[in-house]
This record gives C-alpha cells, structure tokens and sequence, in this order.
C-alpha cells in the first residue's frame, strides 16, 4: 500500500549517510588522535630532524613498543568496561623472574618466555575469577593483585639486577628489510587485533563494555568474559616486560608502575572510552606514540630544565583539549 | 674554542636534594674555573626509566662531549649507556649511579657512611639496646646498601637487637608514620638508625611521648638544627653531598680536557659527618667527623630542606647560592 | 493439542510477589495473546520460559517433555525464542552483529564469515518481509523503533517453534506494527506458537485466536478470541468496569497562546514547522514516524538545538538547555521517548526519579525537605497506581508500564505549565491509559497547554482537539474536529495535501 | 530497598573490617592501642580522608582525580612560602591557598565537562603542570619552616583529642550532608549514574560536575597545607603518596569508580583500613616485599569480605540476578 512505499522510500533515503556517520562516530576519536600524532610530527619535524625517516620510525618504535603491549592489555580490559592495574605487577614480576632465571641459550630464552608469558595469562585469569566470584571492582581487584605482584617481585629480585644474553638485547635493533624488529611487532600487534575484533570473543568482549546486561540476557558467561579479558590483560603485560628486558638489559622489581597510568593514558587518548565498549588498538598505538614523541619534541624546542614538565603537561593538554573540543562539536551535530 | 656541551639526564625532580643538585650544577657551570668552557644543559625526566632511555637515546643523537647521569637505575639504562660510550661520549653517572663499566660513578662511600653511624650508635648505646632501621626506598639499591651497612656492624654487637624496620623513603611524612608505627609496636626503642632526616624520627619520638633516643641520618639543615635544638637529642649525620653534581662536572671536563681516562671507575666523595659531640671512628679512622655547631655547619636563617655541606673545598659555593635564595 | 503447557508457576521478588501460581496452555498454529495490567506478570513469565529467570516453583512442558531452561541460549535451542520487552540489544555493535551476536557464522580461525552473515541476514529480512533496516548501523544510532525492529529479528532469526512477542509492537508506529502483526500470523500459519504480549485491544483482536488473561500474577482465564468482549477483557485484567478509554472532549482552549514555534528549523532534520499550541488545549502531533516529530519535541525542550523562533505566552523563550525549559517561569517537560538512556536512572529508587526534576523545588535553601519530597512521590504513585513495593523501590525492577508511569508522574511533578508527551502510554495497560487521557484533558481544562504525539493513531483522534501533520521535517497540515480522522491524517502524511 | 541495604550493609562491614584489622594489629602490635599511637593514627588517617573528600565527590560524579598530589604539594609548599613561617601571614596566605586550589579545580572541570577531556587525562596532566609551574615559581628552593599555628592544627591536642580529629569530623559531617540532603548532592549522584538522564531531568550537570573539581581542589589544597603542620615543613613530593591512596580509600569505601554510587561515610571506614595497615605493616618486621604482599592481600581479603556477604545478603533477601559489578 502506498504508506508502506513512501515509508520505504524514506527510510532508504536515510540509510548511506546513516552508515557514514556510524562509521565517523565510531571510529572519530581514533581519527582525532591521528590528526594529533600528525600534528605533533609537523611540528617536530619543522624543528630540523628528519622525522619522516625510517631512522625515526624505527627509533621511536623501540621506545614505544614497552607502553604500546602494557596498552593493548588495558585496550582490552578497558573495552569490557573494566581497568587493570595489576599488569604493573605483572611487569616488574616479568622482568624480575626473567632476568634472573634465564641463560645464555636461545632454549633457555624460549623457556623462560613462555614461562612468563604463561605466568602472566594466568595471573590476569586469576583476577577475573576473583572479581567475578567475589563480585568485586576490577580496580580494587587489579590494585591489590598489583601491590602482590611488586611484592614477589621484590622477593625474586630485590632490586634491579640480574641479566639477559646480549643477543636478547639487540634484538630491538635487528633489522628486517631495514626496519627493526619493533616496528614489525606492531604491525604484527595490529594484523592480531583486526583478527581478534573479528572473533566472537572479540565481539563479546566488546558487547559486554557495551551493556554487560544485554550481553547477559543473550547469555554471555560473565565470569568466562572476565578470565578472558583479564587473561589476555596478562598475556601483554607479560608480553611487556619481555620486550622490556631488551630495553634495559636487567629484571626490575618496580618498573612496572610506570606503566599503569601511562597505558590508560594511551588508549584513552586513542578513542577508548573508559566506560567499555567503544575502542580500537590502532588508536591505543598512535597514544603511545603521541606519548612517546612529546618527549622528543620537549628535547628539540630545548625547553629549560624548570619548563620541561611544565611543557610535557601542557603539549599533551593541548592536543587532546583541541581534539576534544572538535569532536564534541562534531558529536554534537552529527547525532 | 667553543665549550664543551655537557647534558645532565636527571631522572627526578621532586624532591629537595635533587633541586639543591641541580642548582648547583648550573652555578658551578658558570663559575671559574668552568665559566665560558662549559655549555651545560640539564634534561629532566619524569620518574620513570622509559622516560630517561628516550631522554638518553636523545641526547646521544645530538652527540655531545659528555653525559652526566643521575639514574633512574643502576642497571636498566646500560644498555642505553653502553650506546653513548660507544659513539665516543664521556658518560659520568653520580648520585644514584649505573653499574655500566664504560661509565663513571661519583658518589658518596656507601660503605663507609652506614658504618661509621652504625659504630656510632653502638657507642652510644654502650654496645647495649634495642634499635629500629630505615630500609630506605624499597628497590632502590642506596637504600639496601646503607641497611646491609648498618646491620653488618651492629651484628658484632651481641647485645644490640634490631627490633624492627620501616621504609622512611627519604621523605620526612614517611619517617615520621613509619618511627611511630614501629613506637607503637615497641615498648622499648634505644635508638633510631634513619636513612632520612632523622628530624622526623625525634618528632616521632615527641609525639608519641617518648624520651629522645640517639638518631642517625643525613645532614639536612632541619636535621642539624632539629638535633641542636632539641633537649637532649644525640644525632650523627652523614652527607650525601648534592655538590656530587660539581664533582662530575669537574671530573668530566678534566677528562675531556686532558683526552685520558682514570683507571677507576668509582670516584669516591667523602663529605664530613656532622654530629652532637665529637666522634672518631675505629672502623674508618679517616672520617672527619664535624661537630654540629649553630651558624657554622647549621644555617636557622636557611631553609630547612637545605643539604649540607653546601660546597665542595675546590671550589667556594655560598649556601645562598645553593638555597637559590639570591 | 497442547504444545506447551505450564502449571503452578509463581516468583517472589523479595516482598513482591510477581507470579503466583499461574497457568498457560498454547497449542501449535496460533497467535496466543497474553494481557494483563502493568505488574499482572507477562514480562516475568516470559523471561522464565526463555531462560532468563527461574521460577521459584513450577512445571512447564514442551511438547510433552519438561522444559527447564538456565540461559535464553538454551532456552533457544530447546525451541523457545523471545523477543524481550526491555530491549536485549547492544548499543555499539551493529544491527547484523545484533541479529546473529553469539550465534555469528564463522570462518577459518574463528573469524566471523561477514558474507555468510550477510546472506542470512538478508535472507531473514526477506523471508519475514522485514521493513527496511540499514544492518551496518550502530544500534546506538538508531531511534526505538528501528531497535526494536533489530530485537524482533533477533528473536525470528533463531527459528524457533515458539516465539514470544513482548510489547513489541509498543515502539512500532503504525506501519510497522501491521507488518509485525501479519508477519505473526504468518509464523502461526507455518505451525508454530506465537505468544503475543500487548496493550492495545485492536491489535489483540486482529492477531490473536485466544488470549490468556493474568491478574495479579494469577491466570485468570483463558479465552477463545470471538468467545469474549472488549469489556470482559478488560474487566477480567483489571477487576472492574472500565465505562470508556477516551474522556470526554469538552473544548477547552482559552484562545491565549501558550506555546508558540515559528519557523523552527535544525540539522536534526526540521525544516520548517510552525504552530501555536493555546492554552487549555491538546495538540497532537501526527505523521508517519521518523518524519520529525521526535526532533521537534526535543528542539523545544532544548535537549537538542535548532533555529527559529520560541515563545512561551507571548513573550520570546531563549531555551538552551532542558534546565532552562525546565526552570523557565513556569516552564515545559517532557515525557522523552526513550525511557531508559533518558527517562530514567534505572538503579536508582522510584522516588529518587520521581524527584529529579523538581529538587530545587522541594528544598529550602539548598536542602531537600524530605517530608516533602515524601508526600509528592506518595502522592503520585497513588495519582498513577504506580505498582511499587517501596518508595525506595529500584526502578529498573518495575514492570515496563510501571516505568513509564513514573517518568510521566516526574513530568507531572515538575508543575510545568507546557507539556510535551511523546509517546506517554507507551506500554501502558488500558485502564492506566484511561486515566492518563483523562488526567491530560483534566489538565487542560486547568489551563495546561499539551502538545502529544502517539504512536497509535486512534489515541491522537480521539484525545487532541486538533492535529498537525508532519512529514519531512516540516508541518504540512492541521486538522481538527470534526473532520479529524486516521485516514485524513494518514492520507495527509502521505501526500502533500497543500497540493503542489 | 536494596539499593539502600546494600550501600548501608557494604559500609558497616568495611567498618567491621577496619575495627577487626584494629584488632589484629594490637596482637601484634602491643602499645598500638596505647592513646598516643591512636591520636597518631587518627591524625594519619584524617589526610588520606580529607583529600579522599574530594575524590568521594568526583568519583561519585564519574570522574577521578589525579591532580591531587601536586595540588597539594603546591598548597604546601606555597603556604609555607608566603607565610615565612609566620603565624600573622596566616589569616590572608590560607585563604589565598585555599582559593588556589579551588582554581586548579575550576580548571580540570572546565576542561572535564564543557571540553570533554577524559577526567583521567585531564587531571593527570594538571598533576604534571603543577608539578613543573610549582618548580619555576620556588626556583626548586627549598621551604622555609611551618608557622605554628598550622603545626598546633596537624599534631595539637585538645584534652586526649587531637586537633585534626577534630576537623576531619566536622569536615566528614559536613561532606556527607552534602551528598545526602542537599540538592547538589542528589543531583551529583544522577549526574555520575547518567549524565544524558540527568541534563533531561534539567540537572545543571556541566555547574555540578565542575563543583565537584573545585571540591576536590579545595581538599587536596587544606591536606597540603596541614600537612607541612605535620612534618615540620613543605617538601617537595609530599603529595604523590595520596595518589592511589585516596581513590583506594573511596573504592574500599564502596564507591563505584564508574561513578553514580558511593558516601563519604564509606570513604573514612577506607581512609581507616589504610592507615590502620600501614600501621601494622612495620610492626610484622617482614622485608619490603613481603609488606607489599600482606598490604594486597588483607586489602582483597578486607573487600572480598564485605563484597561477598553482601552480595550473598543481596540474594537470600532479594533473589536477585547476577548483575556486573563494573560492567554497566
Ligand atoms: N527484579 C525484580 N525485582 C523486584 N521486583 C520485580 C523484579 N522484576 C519484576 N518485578 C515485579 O514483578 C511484577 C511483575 O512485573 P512484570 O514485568 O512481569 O509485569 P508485566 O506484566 O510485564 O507489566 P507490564 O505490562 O508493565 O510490562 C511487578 O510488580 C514488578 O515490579
Ligand atoms: N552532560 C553534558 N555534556 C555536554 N554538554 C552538556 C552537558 N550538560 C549540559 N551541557 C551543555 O552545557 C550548557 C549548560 O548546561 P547546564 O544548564 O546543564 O549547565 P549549567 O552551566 O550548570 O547551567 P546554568 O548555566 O543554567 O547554571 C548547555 O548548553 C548544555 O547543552
Ligand atoms: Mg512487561
Ligand atoms: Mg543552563
């Protein structure tokens, strides 16, 4: 009848740009971080180092890479609308056990890996059976398991020491078709989540940060979500303080704190919302990224030495106000 | 010729030795006999090792004349160092100092420090007592030295006990609580071997009614002036000098100066130890021990936070210029 | 013969007992409807028989063998679907990820196969003759309507013997209910068991070929469709006489004009809509939806912004906010569509969100008199029959009606002069809706001013003195009694009736 | 009437666990019930609780602070400066802090609620700003001492009592009418339970959400100020122990850190159960890193406690479904 054609006509006239800006909306904040990174990069590049080089790239990466594996374990549990501050613990454990446990051999390298890696998946799935039996929030969970975590940590190692084989150490510098191994790593990290967001898991993850009811209702197992997420949490993390060790040729019983804020911070300003649901690893890269840069540029503009925290503040500041304010307006008139 | 370019890669700056550090750099930078020779450039980071690898990883990129490190830690910037001795920079690290062999490390003895306020506290408890220990900042290897150090001499006291152990963190708040607690727990405390102010141990000790016991710790001007002016405090302070920065100005121009490297690594500054009522030690003979004296080696008309002593002999740095006050 | 067949069913939630003892027999081949008042227990069985929620007591049989059902998964595979009255869809992934969610067609490593999906989506949406549904679109981005849409393929998509129909046709404009309604008759004519939950007669008496009625939690009778009246329905639901559903018209616009928009216009997509709503006066709002009316609503309370010219009693209305509506001397509320993203704090208790709006109003210098604030929520939950166990009552626990009712007594209390109900009888029982209709006319003969858009057509008919059309973002027609109609605001909708 | 039992519950038992934890430590640590380690540990739980006083606010209004160490090391460090150790200076310097720390608190709402900045970032970069500007303002020079007046309010007694005591309690009485009886306070919670609800329920929500900063401001900056009084003098790094700590002492206090639930009264059972522990960790005389492991397991056994019971009250009294503690 003719009500049924004119609202048909209608409705599929509202469709494609309906799509669009489904896409814009998702993806907005990822694209807004972009534009920050670029920007960030424009200026320092104007300031006379050849950034766009792949001497750059591969530097920065190696800085990176430690903050984008703590990140991509907070994107995770961050996209089920939980934190986790015990991939702190994690690290500083990760690295403590690993420096002082390992040999010289690549066996006892690979042991020792899997060794932690396993450690670390199990320590995250630990904190998801507790917050789901005992019904608790995941920061407090998290937060506790970290202060335990230190502790061992502690007890394995009781400050920085132990060492890794040299090899292990250069590994950050091994070249590929002159890119080093981190940047391979990172797009490795990438092609995973395109593939990991495609799975069920992924998606359930992701509907339960959305409206952990609904996913309920459709029968998703929390506590099957929780040891997930947190596992994989841990896996990163674990991941993390591997690759550290190539940083700092040595275990640590507390570096691993450094990592806790800094990690929220990077998927944060790459468009994930802390309250779950919405994010992509791509965005939590280009923060870590931005992150790691603005120290560089602080170094380049030769800010002086009072300025300098001053200035790292108020960089990061500004880029994510502008950002905010435009996807606010954007937001805004789109919906 | 141009002067030579010297970063200083400080891996903190919240707390008041560091800033005394590095005030005094920047004067000794511009004082004879480096003024004009030195263009020395100072690059803080926040706190965490990550952030100083970047910083360092800078730095090398820019290739200067040496490197002056305050580290975040002793081991995790090697292999970053190791990078900077290779491209043929003097790397010079003080204070919290790196284990690298291809770098310098000037600092106070750490071995001699905790020993001689150990010995003396043995002494001053008649070789009998209960006492409690600072261990300090967990993980940070100063802090588990100057422990080892303390426990090491009192084990050949048998009558002396340590009952118990706090972490001061080198911050009076945590001094304070932590004495308290251990107050609290104990009946009987004899005597307090702090790694901190020690200021806050005796007001620990006031707040919670207690007779002063003797108190070790390091010499802050409100240490000294806390230990001269409270009624019957004993108290012996050892410095961490934050000149420790000149000193690796000085060593590193010297090597660059004269193009050779001294054969150890380890350069050893001995500031005096301050105490109420003289001391001489049987350990370590050669240790001066300073007695505390108002106006001399105690400032009441300078700040509290002040580290003293405030110069080094070889060069003249008034405690205005170190307090920044001028 | 009896399909499914359930016995002694009752649930207690803590002090409130939501089904006690109650009775269903549903046979293969028809469209059963299940009526009852707001809190007679519909919702409540239904999430038992689709597994997510256990009696406390109770058989229930399938086919002759006993049901039991721990996750709607499995109450799925064991052959009961539903499509659940509050909404089990999820906001940020997408209409097909919403359809198939869990039960996605996989590829190697465990990847979704996107062109599998795709294809049973479409097939699904053709089998059933879906409306239109762009299935790429976040169901965050979509209005009610359209997430509805997306949870009644949900539940088709599962294809199963029994499907359950909770007040799914509620969101649904007219259109699309038709097609909901055929579309269930369809599915019973394949030989399955539709149970279809609504609270509009008409609907029931098209659909249905036996209704069960429950009261209270208790069954209190089941009937064969053109065995029983409208009133004897409505008797058995509510336990008493109910004379009519709409009041009495007596006119009463006093002719000075409370609410004028002149030329409003917006990138939400109003074009170009104009009106005067006096005082005293009941304004509905017609048009086919998704043609403006949602936007026009909130321009004018200033949750969302537009251009053009707002007067409130002759004098120009500078609304930025809904605060400033709100506070504005004597101001306007809204009964906004969507209940829970913005009616309701759903954890928090009823009286909590009875008072929300009018806090400043019930509190003496920063202080909120609890006394007060006592009796206007008693006094409201009494107003509306609002079935509660407490004041303190977590609202998300209220039935779908009982929420409703509660967002329109929180309108209500905010004493504003200028009313704007969207869609307020959406999921409530008839009797509840009479006295709705009959508190609005109350109002306006009080000097209220109500501009009131409907879903269902027949309620703008036989409530507004007058009409406006909508369609496109811009008002096309105004229509009033007598010759005001559903066919003459339907044929208005459609073609433009200014003729060019 | 869960809701409400459930909150009410949840707190008793933290406090159930604080006094529980007392007791254990006086086992272990005979002279800690003595009046002079009480007095001690009030005092040492009155700062984490009055900066936890804004923390409560923001969190509840679903944010988090994480500017409240410098704030208050900036307070500190400026009170000192301006007072020169003079009580006279008091009546203006004070004043003066306060207003600036409310000013910083201005500054991370605005940035929060009109901007749109996640609170994280927002407040963890002010931290950092603070931080630097309080290094170029003192030129890194260290402090002179505390005027006295502040050292009687931090360590003074009147009678048994100590002063801060004092001020605390009417500081959590005055905190926790807000919340409960004024309309700010109602609004805060509809604000942090649903922002979108609460703006078309006309809640000034951008006005709440940025008082709720200002009060944190004003917290951090009177703990900074006191606490100088405590250790004699204003050190920079004074604050960063507050950090982690005051959102500890309101999540352990039964806040959800997604905002929308929480009460200050929970908030002092946390600032208790914190203290008390520090307070026995030295007395175990274990190495530093079995204290860390102690310190997270009766923090997890402490709120899996009361988490737990709750919840199991929850079911028996309500029959109630499973839901998320953090998911929604
Ligand atoms: N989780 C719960 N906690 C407490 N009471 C509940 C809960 N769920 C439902 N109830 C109560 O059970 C009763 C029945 O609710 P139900 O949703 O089944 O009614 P309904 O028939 O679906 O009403 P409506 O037509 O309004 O949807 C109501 O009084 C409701 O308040
Ligand atoms: N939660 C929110 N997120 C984003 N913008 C908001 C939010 N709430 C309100 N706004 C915008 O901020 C402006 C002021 O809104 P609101 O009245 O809530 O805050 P307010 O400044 O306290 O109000 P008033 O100015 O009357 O005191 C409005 O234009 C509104 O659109
Ligand atoms: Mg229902
Ligand atoms: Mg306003």
């Amino acid at each position: 009848m003719s009500i049924q054609t004119n609202d048909l006509s209608m409705q599929t006239a509202r469709a494609p740009s309906r799509r669009i800006r489904a896409v814009m909306r998702n993806h907005m904040s990822l694209l807004f971080a972009a534009a920050m990174l670029l920007v960030i990069l424009m200026v320092y590049a104007s300031l006379g180092r050849g950034v766009l080089t792949i001497e750059e790239l591969n530097i920065d990466s190696a800085a990176a890479l430690t903050l984008v594996l703590a990140a991509t374990a907070q994107t995770i549990v961050m996209m089920r609308g939980g934190i986790d501050l015990s991939i702190g613990g994690i690290i500083s454990l990760g690295t403590s056990v690993f420096a002082t446990q390992v040999g010289d051999s690549a066996i006892s390298v690979m042991v020792w890996s899997a060794i932690v890696l396993a450690g670390g998946a199990l320590i995250g799935a630990l904190n998801g059976w507790i917050m789901t039996t005992f019904r608790l929030q995941p920061f407090l969970v998290t937060l506790a398991m970290w202060s335990i975590l230190s502790g061992v940590a502690m007890m394995v190692l009781p400050t920085d020491g132990g060492k890794v084989p040299g090899w292990w150490i250069s590994f950050a510098n091994e070249k590929l078709y002159g890119i080093v191994m981190p940047v391979w790593l990172i797009a490795a990290l990438l092609l995973f989540w395109v593939w990991f967001a495609a799975t069920r898991t992924g998606t359930t993850i992701k509907a339960v940060g959305s409206s952990a009811k609904a996913a309920y209702l459709s029968g998703v197992s929390e506590m099957r979500v929780n040891m997930v997420c947190y596992g994989l949490s841990g896996l990163f993390a674990a991941m993390a303080a591997l690759y550290l060790t190539t940083q700092i040729g040595a275990g640590s019983p507390n570096i691993g704190s450094d990592y806790i804020l800094a990690s929220v911070a990077a998927s944060v300003i790459g468009g994930v919302s802390l309250f779950g649901g919405r994010g992509h690893l791509l965005g939590t890269v280009i923060g870590a990224f931005i992150l790691t840069i603005i120290g560089n540029l602080i170094f380049v503009l030769r800010i002086s030495s009072y300025w300098q925290p001053v200035a790292s503040g108020a960089i990061l500041l500004c880029a994510v106000l502008v950002t905010s304010i435009i996807e606010k307006k954007t937001r805004a008139s789109s919906s | 010729e141009d002067p030579y370019v010297i970063y200083l890669s400080n891996n903190f700056v919240g707390n008041d030795w560091r800033q005394q550090m590095l005030r005094v750099a920047e004067v000794t930078a511009n004082k004879e006999p480096f003024a004009g020779r030195v263009d020395l450039r100072i690059e803080n980071v926040e706190g965490t090792v990550q952030a100083q690898i970047n910083s360092l990883n800078n730095i090398i990129r820019s290739k200067p004349n040496a490197i002056l490190v305050d580290a975040a830690s002793a081991e995790a910037l090697n292999p970053t160092i190791q990078k900077a001795c290779d491209a043929g920079i003097v790397v010079i690290s003080f204070d919290q100092t790196i284990s690298a062999p291809c770098a310098y490390a000037v600092e106070s003895d750490w071995n001699r420090i905790p020993n001689v306020m150990a010995e003396w506290m043995a002494d001053q408890l008649g070789g009998k007592g209960k006492v409690i220990i600072d261990s300090g900042l967990a993980g940070v290897p100063i802090s588990a030295n100057i422990e080892k150090g303390y426990r090491g001499v009192l084990s050949n006291y048998p009558d002396i006990e340590v009952v118990g152990t706090y972490n001061g963190d080198y911050a009076l708040g945590p001094e304070q609580a932590g004495v308290g607690s251990l107050l609290a727990a104990h009946p009987q405390i004899d005597g307090i071997l702090t790694q901190g102010y020690g200021s806050g141990a005796i007001k620990a000790l006031q707040d919670a009614g207690r007779p002063v016991v003797p108190v070790t710790g390091f010499s802050y001007n409100v240490s000294a002036l806390t230990c001269l002016e409270t009624e019957g405090a004993k108290c012996i302070l050892a410095s961490n000098p934050a000149y420790l920065s000149s000193e690796a100005i000085r060593l590193a121009v010297q090597i660059l100066d004269s193009g050779e490297r001294p054969e150890e690594r380890h350069i050893l500054v001995n500031g005096p130890f301050l105490a109420t009522g003289g001391f001489t030690s049987k350990l370590h003979p050669e240790a001066d021990v300073v007695e505390l004296e108002n106006g001399k080696n105690a400032f009441p008309d300078l700040a509290p936070g002040l580290t003293l002593p405030v110069s080094p002999d070889w060069m003249e740095i008034t405690p205005a210029e170190s307090a920044g006050t001028n | 013969m009896v399909f499914l067949d359930v016995n002694g069913l009752s649930k207690r939630f803590g002090g409130i007992v939501a089904l006690d003892n109650a009775s269903f027999s549903g046979a293969e081949g028809e469209v059963h409807a299940l009526l009852g008042e707001n809190g007679a227990g519909k919702s409540t069985f239904i999430q038992i028989l689709s597994g997510a929620l256990r009696p406390d007591s109770g058989t229930i049989s399938l086919g002759g063998a006993a049901f039991t059902a721990a996750t709607p998964d499995m109450a799925a595979s064991a052959g009961i679907a539903a499509v659940f009255q509050e909404l089990s869809v999820i906001p940020d992934l997408t209409v097909e990820q919403n359809i198939w969610f869990r039960r996605e067609p996989r590829k190697f490593g465990g990847m979704v196969d996107r062109r599998e999906m795709r294809r049973r989506s479409e097939a699904l949406l053709t089998a059933y003759n879906f409306p239109p549904l762009d299935l790429d679109a976040d169901l965050r981005s979509l209005n009610l309507a359209e997430q509805q849409i997306t949870e009644i393929a949900k539940g088709l998509s599962k294809n199963t013997r029994v499907i359950i129909l909770d007040e799914a046709t509620s969101a649904l404009p007219a259109t699309e209910a038709q097609w909901l309604l055929k579309t269930s008759r369809k599915i019973a004519e394949e030989g399955r068991l539709v149970i279809f939950i609504s609270h509009r007669m008409s609907e029931v008496r098209f659909v249905a070929d036996r209704l069960t009625i429950f009261r209270n939690g208790e069954t209190v009778g089941t009937h064969r469709i053109d065995a029983v009246s409208d009133d004897d329905i409505v008797t058995q639901m509510i336990g008493r006489r109910l004379a009519s559903l709409y009041p009495h018209r007596t006119p009463s616009e006093t002719g000075r004009i409370a609410l004028r928009v002149d030329r409003m216009h917006s990138r939400q997509g109003l074009k170009d809509v104009s009106f005067a709503l006096s005082e005293g006066e009941v304004l509905g709002v017609g048009g086919l939806q998704g043609h403006g009316q949602r936007e026009l609503f909130q321009s004018i309370f200033g949750a969302s912004s537009a251009e053009g010219g707002v007067e409130l009693w002759g004098r120009p209305a500078n609304i930025g906010s809904p605060r400033d509506a709100l506070t504005g001397k004597d101001g306007i509320a809204l009964v906004p569509e969507d209940r829970k993203g913005q009616g309701l704090l759903l954890d928090k208790s009823v009286a909590q969100n009875l008072t929300l709006s009018i806090l400043p109003l019930l509190s003496r210098s920063g202080l909120v008199d609890r006394t007060r604030e006592a009796s206007a929520v008693d006094q409201m939950i009494e107003k509306l029959s609002i079935k509660v166990g407490s004041r303190a009552q977590t609202v998300g626990t209220l039935s779908g009606g009982n929420q409703q009712k509660v967002v329109i007594g929180k309108m209500l209390l905010t004493g504003a002069k200028v009313l704007l109900l969207y869609d307020p009888t959406r999921g409530v029982d008839v009797g509840t809706k009479a006295e709705i209709f009959r508190l609005m006319r109350e109002l306006a003969a009080q000097g209220y001013a109500i501009l009131f858009y409907s879903s269902d057509l027949s309620e703008l008919v036989n409530v507004a003195d007058r009409v406006i059309v909508m369609r496109n973002g811009e008002t096309v027609d105004t229509i009033a009694t007598p010759d005001l109609t559903e066919e003459a605001i339907l044929s208005a909708a459609v073609l433009d009736t200014r003729g060019h | 009437m869960r809701s409400l039992l459930e909150g009410r519950s949840q707190i008793l038992l933290a406090y159930a666990s604080a006094i529980i934890l007392l007791i254990a430590t006086s086992f272990v640590s005979p002279g800690f019930l003595s009046e002079s380690n009480l007095r001690l540990t009030v005092i040492l739980a009155a700062f984490i609780g009055i900066v936890s006083i804004g923390q409560t606010f923001v969190v509840i209004g679903a944010g988090i602070d994480l500017s409240i160490p410098w704030v208050l090391n900036c307070a500190a460090v400026t009170m000192a400066m301006l007072a020169g150790g003079q009580d006279g200076n008091l009546a203006w310097v004070v004043p003066l802090v306060l207003f600036g720390g409310m000013a910083v608190g201005i500054f991370n709402g605005i940035g929060v609620a009109i901007a749109g900045v996640p609170p994280i970032i927002m407040t963890l970069a002010t931290n950092v700003i603070l931080q630097g500007v309080i290094l170029v303002f003192t030129g890194g020079r260290p402090t002179p001492p505390t005027p006295e007046f502040i050292t009687y309010l931090a360590v003074g007694r009147i009678g048994p009592v100590p002063v801060l005591g004092l001020i605390w309690l009417v500081l959590a009485v005055v905190a926790t009418f807000v919340l409960s009886r004024t309309v700010f306070g109602r609004q805060l919670y509809a604000v942090g339970d649903n922002a979108e609800v609460a703006r078309y329920s006309g809640v000034p929500t951008v006005r709440t959400t940025i008082a709720t900063y200002v009060i944190s401001g004003f917290t951090a900056a009177l703990a900074g100020i006191l606490l100088t009084g405590y250790s004699g003098q204003a050190y920079l790094g004074m604050g960063d122990a507050y950090l982690f700590t005051s959102v500890a002492a309101v999540a352990i206090g039964g806040a959800s850190i997604l905002g929308g639930t929480g009460t200050y009264v929970g908030t002092v059972a946390g600032a208790l159960i914190l203290t008390i522990l520090n307070g026995l960790l030295p007395a175990l005389n274990l190495s530093s890193g079995a204290l860390q492991v102690v310190y997270g397991l009766v923090i997890l056994v402490t709120v899996a406690a009361s988490g737990e019971t709750v919840q199991r009250l929850g079911q028996v009294l309500f029959r109630k479904r499973s839901r998320p503690q953090g998911g929604e």
